[in-house]
């Protein structure tokens, strides 16, 4: 609990007032996150109930977007085929910087039940774009995937934004010297 | 330069430069949306001219009535999938007739506008300009606002019955 | 006539009607749990209900390696292997008090193949692998195997793939090398068995 | 003109004068749309027993602040497809077609940006610059649901013009002025001296109620319709054209896309407001009234208009598009006429 | 120099022949009807000015609402007669369009 | 109507057209027929009066080694019975006629069958893959089929 | 197999003043990975081609190659807004094969679960309509009393939408003490919600509007389709696979099919499909009291199930019962191991999903959208 305690503060780390311009910046991003919603299989039923009263994804400040254009990330809910790939591909690119990718359920990590024998299954959503956030779960709990939010808003909030390293890197470096 | 003058030619420069767009772009769509400029420097000059009702009348007319239906005529009549939308103009030499006649006639009018001695009265201070030709209208001119309205009541009826398929 | 009033008449109360209703919703309580401060009850067990099947925990001291949780799977993401206690020279016992059959060096469960179907905790004859109420684990890295217990670090990004095992390297092999001794010595033994006592053997054989 | 704005009183006819009170109202609209994007969202979640957003400072209301910072970073793609002029040059004319009519908007009783005579004219006049900014962008973006989206609003908003342009003209019937400010001084007093209720008057104007309340109604309808408001909200039916005419922007482009929309829903309200529910005039008499208390009301009443916008869009269905058109060259325009007859009539007999 | 009437006769001119030079030149229906609406302004700068300057006093501007009734009646009698050709031709280009029967 | 009674009336119709009758449980009883003649045998099926089978429940392909199987599993609203009518192809020719005509239903579930067991309906008019992408090579649910390595430049193995 | 080439030369015929419109893979309103290549003159539908397989997962690929026990949880993933209703035919059919007789107490508990979760279901399928009209707050209110729904479920199978819980022969787990009071009360908030929701959105009167006379299916073209499900008994045919091919113990319960009856517009129109769906939940509830009122309290919910699961030889067996959606059949083959030979699904969406064609020529391209919404699809089941 002590990192969820830590990520729910959203005045942490010196506060965003008197923060450099890089942390308004970041936290501007962070706290608004309009997604495009690719719901695929089954994990969309469940994104639907995130959405849905009792969890209420937009909480975190997120809107739903139609049209990749104007997404800051893209939900990446259910089974990839290969005949679904492309398009994928395709919405990603036409989405604008910076962009982000959760990839939610079994099946989009790595093909999840249908890894196997699945002659026509992605495996892993990884294959074609870049993945921020795994979120696991066949398909995960709504809270879950609350908790791949926040995972995702911390990337955006660590992100250095000037000095042009790899976000993932960074993130990495940080945990290092945390641990 | 004074307030007004600096507008009169920026207004001047837009309509110029705008009617220039309408008339010499290969792009349709670009005469169409130049058009509005056009208009809105007209409207413009109105307002300099003291006729602020007819400046948005202008400007309720010819943007929010005309203009939409010409677009509405380019889009229905050419295939407005693709962005470049052409229009095709005649030959060379007949181009430059035309031009040639063009430029005759407006040298000339300008001549002669210049040289005229247009008998002038004082600029009047307008009142309400929305009053006097609504006086004017109901009073001096109503047969032609009647016969107006009339005319704006065929002319719709027989749109909508032209342009109704068959 | 009457039928364009009524439809006008109908258009505007239903509207009405609609809009009473959203607002006195608007003055009933909200229902939203909000996640990281409140949580949701999640069955755990207890009062006769069902285990909520999230994320699997295995308790490596009740594990004996039958590998029926890795038969059961239907999406084979759980991966072990065995290794052979060597009987006679280690009596090692599990926790629930039985005897240990055979060592687990390596238990892996790719949780990003999992389906969370619940046929591996059915299967096991200890309880030893049991699904538990904790959902947060989604990383930002989809491999990175990590040989962490469970408990400690939380906040490290694990990685989807977890080993479980409870033994260290040099315990495993420490272990291995007691088998291939036990082995060598078992085979030797056999061998000499089978000098001594080769009729025996074929007349087995033959029956 | 000039003795109805306190900045011209107070600094004098200059330059910067002008300036300054055309800035003002950029200013209240940067923050109202602030409020406004809250409000959406907040009073949708509570009508749907959620929270809405509530990690973004205290209970979230810094939420539309951190969506300006974000907004103001992201890409702006310009599509390889798309007509690169119009493209960028659509989002500035629909913003100014929204911005141009709060020149005439009266705040209050000493503060209007220009309290030109033809108020209501122009911001009728005004507001179809914007149709021809969604046009030009829908076409531009070189998108087949753009360009639908783009055709279905510019039908949608001028067809709409027609009932409201005849509520409006009832009430410049009703006050003999199209000056706003004229209008608002015309419903002083009481509430139910209010044009929604007949304007003043005394008993005779009571069988004129019905027609009057009738226009605020189809006025209200129409401007649902001319801001694309559900269920009105065709042109960017999420569920049919992904997102209407503004597909295809991004970034502080679409940004001025939604600051327009809710900018018209502002320009909207404050219409209505004027010729139908008083304008900045108390509702109680002479009871808290004043300018400044005459801008509470003002901007108070507005929002209660926009609340009842986000209310009915929050309840109804959408409308399909020939039933849209039916409703409005079908029934608002006979109902408008009638009401304007009946109306015209009463002004004559008084 | 202050503007005066001839400044607004000049920018009418210029606005007359441009029109003009459109009417004659391009084919396309609409395009001509674009020109038409450049001639029409034109006219209208002309009363407007003459309206303040030469007298006309408010006539000039009655006379401009006029011609902008006009204009919207012919825009719509024009476009729906496009529109129609468009339909019965498939093109409306204006020199082709040269036979009575369709 | 029982299922023995229906096998009756079909033979004395179609004779030699009609192979074999089972009935045993657990299994459901079914005819196994020629599949030249499915399309006529289909069409008494569903037309004569004392039969209607009306409702085409489901029609499946099957691998059965040498040759693959199509099974229609028919229902009558009217009489409220029903009918499992079997047939086999061998799998080097594998075409039979199409049923699409008869009920529509059977359009999809026919292009799904050719799409994932390679059956060759004749008569069908749009008989295209369905479920799998057009340029897909391969009939995947033949217990022979091996799946590609590579797909549009993806890799389709774990 | 040029169909690529086909499709090509199509466009390049293609009139001008006709537009062909891509609608999804990824559409908002395509209720999954459906995609729709729809011509339109005007506004107008003049063809709907649907193009299906964007989640074909392979699903009977994956049935030859996983025991009988293994499949269950793939049978989930077919409908997952129904994974219940989705396991009961299938572990019937291989319970048939095995001649497992099911104690009375499991076959309470399935009744009630597969109710429960059909009540789910038509939430979902009323609430995605109402949004595909864009009417979004129903959506939310349906979606908050399915949560309760939700919770017993979790609490009985552990765990949110893809259960598990028949298994063949009994039950996952047996059903936790306070299960009939809860199950009473999620039923008494799903009934309130109903009676505000016909007001809010069912009767409004835009949304009569919108899908009244819109997307009509004639009875004979229905059952021609294979229709089944809401999508037939909109049209008017009464046939539910509960009462007409009874299975479990649906012949101790008392209750009604509602059937389309045109209230507002032409009979097998939208509207009628839809009112069908609230009208079931109706029923649903009746039959849940009645359940829950007639179950037993004790008995083992395992006791029947076997240990080795080998059907004989060359058995086979279609299987259906009534999904929410319609009838979903399975066709199981044995080959006398632990693995069956053949398993195929006969998804109700994928028989209903081939209608739209049909019935969307000659409405608008937004009356498209709410013919699809009608039909209730689940795009899991149609490619499986």
């Amino acid at each position: 609990m002590g990192l969820l305690n830590r990520l729910d503060d959203p005045f942490e780390g010196g506060g965003i007032i008197l923060g450099k311009v890089e942390d308004l910046l970041n936290w501007g991003r962070s706290k608004s996150d309009w997604y495009l919603h690719f719901g695929l299989a089954c994990c969309a039923i469940e994104f639907m109930a995130l959405n849905a009263s009792h969890f209420d994804f937009m909480r975190f400040g997120t809107i739903p977007r139609t049209s990749p254009r104007q997404a800051d990330f893209i939900m990446i809910t259910g089974t990839v085929t290969l005949k679904m790939a492309d398009r994928i591909k395709i919405l990603y690119e036409q989405m604008s910087e910076p962009k982000y990718v959760i990839s939610i359920g079994s099946c989009s990590n790595c093909g999840g039940p249908y890894w196997e024998h699945g002659y026509h299954v992605l495996k892993g959503i990884d294959r074609i774009i870049p993945v921020d956030v795994y979120v696991p779960g066949c398909p995960p709990r709504p809270e879950a995937m609350e908790e791949g939010m926040i995972k995702l808003q911390k990337l955006i909030r660590e992100q250095a934004l000037f000095n042009g390293k790899d976000r993932i890197e960074e993130l990495e470096a940080k945990k290092a010297l945390k641990i | 330069m004074d307030l007004v003058g600096l507008a009169f030619y920026f207004l001047a420069a837009l309509i110029v430069i705008s009617a220039a767009i309408v008339v010499f772009s290969k792009n349709i769509m670009y005469s169409a949306f130049s058009l509005m400029f056009t208009f809105f420097g007209v409207a413009g000059l109105y307002v300099l001219l003291n006729a602020d009702f007819l400046a948005v009348t202008q400007i309720m007319v010819y943007i929010g009535g005309i203009l939409v239906l010409i677009i509405f005529g380019v889009m229905l009549t050419t295939r407005i999938t693709g962005v470049d939308v052409k229009s095709n103009s005649l030959g060379k030499i007949q181009v430059g007739i035309a031009g040639l006649l063009s430029t005759i006639i407006a040298i000339s009018l300008i001549v002669v506008f210049s040289s005229t001695k247009w008998f002038l009265s004082e600029p009047k201070v307008s009142g309400d300009s929305t009053k006097l030709i609504g006086n004017e209208l109901l009073t001096n001119y109503l047969l032609a606002f009647e016969a107006a309205s009339v005319l704006l009541l065929i002319a719709i009826i027989g749109a909508a019955f032209i342009a109704r398929r068959k | 006539m009457i039928n364009y009033i009524k439809s006008i008449w109908e258009g505007l109360w239903t509207v009405l009607v609609g809009m009473r209703i959203t607002l006195l919703h608007l003055f009933v309580r909200n229902v939203t749990i909000q996640y990281p401060k409140e949580r949701f009850p999640i069955p755990d067990g207890t009062n006769g209900t069902a285990m909520a099947r999230n994320r699997l925990e295995l308790d490596m001291d009740l594990c004996d390696g039958c590998k029926r949780c890795s038969r059961a799977c239907p999406v084979n993401c759980i991966e072990l292997d065995i290794l052979q206690v060597a009987k006679g020279v280690e009596q090692p016992i599990l926790k629930n008090g039985d005897k240990r059959n055979a060592w687990v060096p390596s238990y892996e469960i790719d949780f990003a193949k999992c389906c969370f179907c619940g046929l591996c905790t059915s299967v096991c004859p200890t309880d030893a692998i049991k699904h538990t109420t904790e959902f947060e684990y989604s990383s930002y890295k989809r491999s990175g195997t990590v040989s962490y217990y469970f408990d400690d670090k939380k906040d490290y990004d694990r990685g989807l793939k977890f080993s479980f095992i409870n033994l260290t390297e040099a315990e495993i092999e420490e272990k291995k090398r007691v088998l291939a001794e036990f082995k060598a010595q078992q085979a030797a033994a056999k061998a000499a068995a089978t000098v001594a006592k080769p009729e025996a053997q074929t007349e087995a054989k033959t029956e | 003109m000039g003795e109805t704005n306190f900045l011209i009183k107070l600094l004098g006819d200059n330059l910067i004068t002008v300036l300054l009170i055309s800035a003002l109202p950029l200013g209240f609209l940067v923050v109202y749309a602030l409020l406004a994007i809250l409000g959406e969202l907040k009073i949708s979640a509570w009508m749907q027993e959620r929270v809405g957003p509530m990690r973004t400072g205290w209970k979230g209301v810094l939420q539309p602040l951190a969506e300006v910072i974000k907004l103001i970073q992201k890409e702006d793609i310009t599509p390889d497809a798309a007509n690169k002029p119009l493209y960028n040059l659509a989002p500035y004319i629909v913003f100014t077609g929204a911005y141009a009519a709060f020149a005439v908007i009266p705040f209050s009783e000493f503060f209007v940006p220009s309290g030109i005579n033809l108020g209501l004219f122009y911001i009728f006049a005004v507001g179809s610059i914007g149709a021809i900014g969604i046009v030009m962008g829908g076409w531009a973006s070189n998108n087949k649901y753009t360009l639908l989206g783009a055709m279905r609003s510019v039908a949608q908003l001028i067809s709409y013009e027609i009932p409201g342009a005849m509520a409006i003209l009832s009430i410049a019937v009703l006050s003999s002025s199209l000056n706003m400010q004229e209008i608002n001084k015309a419903q002083t007093g009481w509430f139910w001296n209010w044009f929604m209720f007949g304007g003043p008057g005394s008993y005779e104007k009571l069988w004129v109620i019905p027609f009057t309340l009738g226009l605020t109604l189809i006025y209200m309808i129409a401007s649902l319709a001319e801001t694309n408001r559900t269920p009105f909200d065709i042109p960017e039916g999420e569920s049919e054209l992904v997102a209407g005419y503004h597909t295809e922007y991004s970034g502080m482009k679409f940004a001025m896309f939604f600051f327009a929309e809710y900018a018209n829903m502002f320009v909207v309200a404050a219409v209505l407001v004027t010729a139908f529910m008083g304008g900045w005039n108390s509702p109680f008499g002479s009871f808290l009234s004043g300018p400044l208390w005459g801008a509470f009301w003002f901007i108070g009443k507005s929002f209660f208009v926009i609340f009842v916008q986000i209310w009915l869009r929050w309840t109804l269905p959408r409308l399909r598009v020939d039933q849209l058109m039916y409703l409005g060259w079908k029934i608002l325009l006979p109902v408008s006429f009638i009401c304007f007859l009946f109306v015209s009539l009463f002004r004559m007999l008084n | 120099m202050g503007i005066g009437l001839t400044h607004y006769l000049v920018i009418s001119a210029i606005l007359f022949s441009l029109g003009l030079f459109a009417i004659i030149v391009r084919k396309h229906a609409v395009l001509v009807l674009m020109g038409l609406e450049l001639v029409l302004n034109s006219a209208n700068i002309n009363f407007v000015a003459f309206a303040k300057y030469g007298g006309m006093n408010i006539e000039g501007q009655v006379a401009a609402v006029f011609v902008i009734i006009l204009a919207a009646a012919e825009a719509a009698v024009a476009l729906a007669i496009v529109l129609n050709i468009y339909q019965n031709f498939k093109t409306v280009n204006v020199d082709e369009i040269d036979n009575l029967k369709d | 109507m029982l299922a023995n009674e229906i096998y009756e009336i079909l033979k004395k119709e179609f004779g030699d057209g009609i192979l074999e009758f089972k009935e045993e449980a657990p299994s459901d009883p079914y005819i196994s027929v020629e599949p030249s003649k499915i399309f006529d045998i289909c069409h008494t099926l569903r037309d004569s009066s004392e039969l209607m089978f009306d409702y085409l429940m489901c029609l499946s392909g099957l691998d059965l080694g040498e040759s693959l199987g199509i099974v229609y599993h028919l229902y009558s609203f009217k009489h409220t019975h029903k009918i499992v009518i079997k047939t086999t192809v061998p799998k080097e020719t594998p075409t039979l006629p199409s049923v699409m005509h008869l009920w529509r239903t059977a359009d999809w579930h026919e292009r799904e069958a050719f799409d994932l067991y390679g059956m060759i309906f004749s008569g069908h008019d749009n008989l295209i893959r369905i479920l799998l992408p057009y340029d897909w090579e391969g009939y995947p649910m033949r217990k022979d089929y091996n799946e590609p390595e590579e797909y549009h430049g993806m890799r389709v193995p774990y | 197999m040029n169909e690529t080439k086909k499709i090509q030369l199509e466009y390049s015929q293609m009139e001008s003043d006709r537009m062909r419109l891509n609608v999804g893979p990824q559409h908002p309103s395509t209720h999954g990975v459906l995609r729709l290549e729809v011509e339109i003159d005007g506004e107008i539908v003049t063809e709907v081609i649907p193009h299906i397989g964007y989640l074909h997962r392979c699903f009977e690929k994956h049935c030859e190659k996983m025991t009988y026990p293994q499949v269950i949880p793939y049978v989930d993933r077919l409908d997952y807004i129904s994974a219940m209703n989705n396991e009961w035919p299938y572990v019937m059919a291989v319970e048939k094969l095995l001649e497992i007789k099911v104690p009375e107490k499991v076959e309470y508990i399935r009744v009630i679960m597969a109710e429960l979760n059909r009540i789910a279901n038509h939430q979902i399928a009323v609430a995605t309509f109402g949004l595909d009209a864009g009417a979004f707050t129903p959506f939310l209110y349906f979606f908050r009393d399915r949560e309760y729904i939700l919770w017993i479920m979790e609490k009985c199978s552990g765990a949110r939408l893809l259960f598990n819980y028949f298994w063949i022969g009994g039950l996952a787990h047996d059903v936790y003490p306070s299960f009939k009071q809860e199950v009473l009360d999620a039923i008494k908030q799903v009934r309130k919600t109903n009676a505000e929701v016909m007001n809010l959105l069912i009767y409004n009167k835009i949304f009569i509007d919108r899908t009244a006379n819109i997307g009509i299916l004639p009875a004979d073209v229905a059952i021609n389709y294979a229709c089944s499900g809401p999508t037939l008994r909109g049209s008017g045919v009464k046939w539910d696979l509960r009462k007409d091919d009874t299975y479990s113990i649906y012949n101790r319960f008392d209750f009604n099919i509602p059937v389309g009856k045109g209230e507002v517009g032409q009979l097998g129109d939208c509207w009628d499909r839809n009112i069908v769906r609230m009208y079931e939940m109706e029923e649903s509830c009746k039959i849940i009291e009645q359940a829950v009122a007639q179950m037993p309290d004790t008995g083992d919910v395992k006791e029947a199930i076997p240990a080795k699961l080998r059907p004989p030889k060359g058995a086979e067996i279609y299987q259906r019962a009534e999904n929410p959606k319609g009838e979903l059949g399975f066709y199981v083959v044995s080959n006398g191991t632990e693995k069956p030979d053949r398993i195929k699904a006969r998804g109700t969406s994928f028989v209903n999903l081939s209608v739209l064609p049909v019935i969307s020529k000659g409405y608008m391209f937004a009356d498209l959208i709410l013919i699809l919404g009608s039909i209730d699809i689940v795009l899991g089941e149609v490619d499986r």
